[in-house]
């Protein structure tokens, strides 16, 4: 494990974007419209533009010479410190826009924090990033709303969706000692503080959008070994990686 | 007719067309097809390279290759807004394309096999879009000379990333180098075919010339796009697959060999290498998006009503 | 291109049986009822045997040094020599098993003229993998007479599969200098002269399975510069390759 | 009853029971619980294993996996035609699988995210479900007792290849070590879970021992799984994730931790890692492969008829 608390941050953050935007760019040509071919293009590359300052922060602050790419190309799934959530299979366009919404509000309340961090790299980062992911928060909610208030079909889909999604949610918000480290460096706050502020985003978007709460059920990742903040990841990591890292990996040193 | 010769007058002097005006069916009917033909070559060329975003190199690359592809979309949808002005939706064109009734460009019935396809795509065959697409900036019709514009200006940028990418390739490892050769190698004769048939076997051309809805002819556009490109490959290191291909002093450009035209024809009648796997990614999304659409449009309505009840 | 013609045979061969038995892996766990789980892993099992054959021969006439499993995780896409076919997405069950079909009448037909080669370790070979192909012909055929005579859904199914499959068997029979130097050195037949056995058994068990022989239409690989014998290949076998050496590729020289 | 006691002194003598002769209600119903859930854990356990055949190393792993998984579904063969004995129809035995009334064991809802998984799965899974297996080749139902003894001999294969996996890991690169360090630390106790939970705990137990169903508590079989992993461990070079794990002489066995029983619970209940994954492939799996068991049907159908009428 990375002692540094920068490193660790970094990396679950930048890991985080990298895995979403990922996703995303599964559906390049193949959105349900125009539109949303653009936006979720646009989204995925807010997304690894973020990736790329994270990663790059988590490769100065580490000091083994390790460039954002190589982070991103060179480590195999264990060493991934993305959320469960952010690597789900895409779904339908619904499972992607809950997915996209459940962690977008997540994400801007974890970037919101970070802008108060007392290292002053983190805090430039999350400010830049903070911008864009309020504009994500602010268009996954309106299409959760209007998905979930929209046909019997629709309704029925974004049910689904958040059904399935829900058990990922909890990972967001434990505490590890990382994250302590983290805290009492001043680097970052704890995620269980973020909590109180994602209730309430998601209480109101989903009320808006007649779709009821889960509730309490079964998170995974938050107890024993699990959990892909501590690199114990799904199955479909592995295949993700397999098709992102090929380049670099059957061509070790090649400059693209 | 005295409206027709006095539309050409227009046309003659440079005027430009604009959409509540009358116009010749005709006119109208070429500009949608054209248009709606473009459109879609935007749309269905975000399939080959959306084959690599997944497999991109570098983060850099990656984001580079997201906004190329995310900027085809945009124009796709600045074309389909041009063809709208002409009276004719987006779903009806798209309904024409699914049931193939419409066409997209033919070099995207090519596979992306390497990273280096990603270069000779940028490289060759938006060469070749924006050869075709600088002289559409001054066409007659408003809406449309509008769109090649600002597509214009997209689209020579990516023509550079994609230089760029082979730029690195031949500078690369010798298997890089490679990647780039058979790259060209594959893409070369397709994007001659990019022009359209031998001026001899257009058709259509002298009344689209007339009107300016076409500029050039194909084989002046293909002459000018080899002799932009050979020393471009010179200037890569890499070879032009024809060994016919020589300066010829006298007209001043290149002798080449004309691509393999049944290859081209069979192309455009469904056979080319991915016919049936892009026609049918884009009739799969849309089929699958179907319930999303009309979700959207169930929310409005709602919403509509909700407003009425409540004022 | 390799010079020898028995290392080009060997690839060519080595490859289809690597390609196709990868995708027929695929299917593990996942076949429309046990016996078929069954089946297909043990059709996998033998052609993954024959590819190690294969592969190790082109490898040891090639006399660089590279083992079968070299050239099997080591090469990229454009070093295959296989068959367009037999890369094609698995599809339905149906259209795995009409490709499969199509496939092993050509192959018992390749097989059966190889034991006559005059490169004893071909001839060799081609004798134990003879007899495993005979039996999967049998299978492939018995299924396409069954499901094409079976119900009017399946009957719809294995017509679509047909068609979409059709234009990558000319491939199978196309000569080019590399078989010329083969047929020449007598280290194997031109492919097209196994056109004739091959129309005999595809003619009579596409009759007993009331299914129309698709006739002359476009053919893939077979012009200009195309065609997966001469590692031009479609798409979708770099996505299968790059699942398929992720681990070679990301441990260089770990043994397992 | 008489017939009961009856019943009981044949199973006391070890005598088998055979399909045709009369049984307890109870002891039939036990039975296909246990043989059908022991069929459902052999056709779900195809899919962790399914995950890595598409990535194994080399050609020789990749022969080997496939074999493996080919056995498990013969094993799903063999017991569900065990089952079949006592009036259950295969299909019957699937429908509660997918609508979620029967089980399959707890461990494969455990995701496989390294190749050195695949040798801790052969080890450790395939060891436990030994150590279950072994005493039910003595159990006093003939067909499950005939189905047990053709799967041992192929589970022990299974589990030395497991083994031989984790050897060659440990003896990699550091890299490959940690990893198969870190599949032991991920199965450890998802193994010990396997032989269900503490005896105290444990419902049906009784009955099922006297009828020769079970022929040992979990608890026993448990430890006895434990004794003989530990040396393999050590050897290996690889450390049990159980600071509290210790040598009683006292006892002549280990001392080991608990698993987490709460997670063992939730597991069962659907909540596993991997838990909606796998039952939906199989579930799709059965789905989509309707028409085609449909299609088999018809063509019998069809065979039989035109048969008929040719007579």
């Amino acid at each position: 494990m990375d002692q540094d608390p920068v490193v660790t941050w970094a990396l679950r953050m930048g890991d985080n974007a990298l895995i979403l935007g990922h996703r995303l760019s599964e559906w390049c040509g193949h959105a349900p419209a125009l539109e949303e071919d653009i936006a979720t293009a646009n989204t995925a590359l807010d997304l690894i533009g973020q990736c790329r300052m994270w990663l790059q922060l988590a490769g100065d602050a580490e000091g083994r010479g390790r460039s954002a790419d190589d982070l991103a190309y060179l480590r195999d799934a264990g060493a991934f410190r993305n959320l469960l959530l952010v690597e789900r299979p895409n779904g339908d366009y619904g499972h992607t826009i809950m997915r996209q919404f459940l962690f977008d509000a997540f994400h801007l309340e974890a970037l919101e924090a970070a802008e108060g961090s007392t290292d002053s790299r983190i805090a430039g980062i999350a400010a830049k990033a903070r911008k864009e992911v309020a504009y994500h928060l602010e268009r996954s909610s309106d299409l959760v709303i209007r998905l979930g208030d929209g046909s019997d079909d629709s309704a029925a889909r974004m049910r689904a969706a958040l059904d399935a999604l829900w058990p990922f949610t909890g990972e967001m918000f434990v505490d590890d000692d990382a994250d302590r480290a983290a805290a009492d460096a001043g680097v970052a706050v704890l995620p269980s503080s973020l909590r109180e502020g994602w209730d309430a985003t998601v209480t109101e978007v989903l009320a808006e959008a007649r779709l009821d709460s889960p509730g309490e059920v079964w998170q995974q990742g938050v107890t024993g070994r699990g959990g892909g903040r501590r690199g114990v990841h799904s199955e479909h990591l592995g295949g993700l990686l397999a098709q992102m890292q090929f380049l670099q990996r059957a061509y070790p040193g090649a400059r693209w | 007719s005295d409206q027709e010769r006095a539309f050409q007058a227009r046309i003659d002097r440079g005027e430009k067309i604009e959409p509540k005006e009358w116009m010749p069916e005709g006119y109208r009917k070429t500009l949608i097809r054209q248009i709606g033909q473009h459109a879609h070559s935007e749309i269905v060329g975000q399939l080959p390279e959306g084959n690599w975003i997944t497999r991109a190199p570098t983060l850099e690359r990656k984001a580079i290759l997201l906004a190329k592809v995310q900027d085809e979309a945009g124009h796709g949808l600045y074309l389909y807004s041009a063809a709208e002005t002409l009276g004719v939706s987006r779903d009806e064109l798209l309904e024409a394309l699914h049931s193939g009734r419409m066409k997209y460009s033919s070099i995207f019935n090519y596979p992306t096999l390497t990273w280096a396809d990603m270069g000779a795509v940028g490289w060759l065959v938006d060469g070749a879009a924006i050869m075709n697409q600088v002289p559409l900036q001054r066409t007659s019709y408003g809406p449309y000379s509008r769109a090649m514009i600002r597509i214009c200006k997209e689209e020579s940028f990516h023509q550079r990333q994609g230089y760029d990418i082979m730029m690195k390739m031949c500078s690369g490892t010798p298997e890089q180098k490679a990647m780039a050769q058979d790259a060209l190698d594959r893409f070369w004769y397709p994007s001659l075919m990019m022009f359209g048939p031998s001026d001899k076997d257009s058709v259509h051309s002298a009344q689209s010339m007339a009107w300016k809805i076409k500029m050039n002819t194909n084989d002046e556009l293909r002459q000018k796009f080899v002799d932009q490109t050979v020393p471009q490959a010179r200037h890569l290191g890499l070879t032009i697959p024809d060994p016919d291909l020589a300066w010829n002093e006298e007209k001043g450009g290149h002798d080449f060999t004309e691509p393999d035209w049944d290859e081209f024809y069979a192309v455009i009648a469904g056979n080319g290498p991915c016919n049936a796997e892009r026609l049918g990614a884009r009739v799969k999304a849309w089929d699958d998006g179907a319930w999303f659409r009309d979700a959207l449009m169930a929310h409005a309505e709602k919403a509509r009503a909700r407003r009425m009840a409540a004022e």
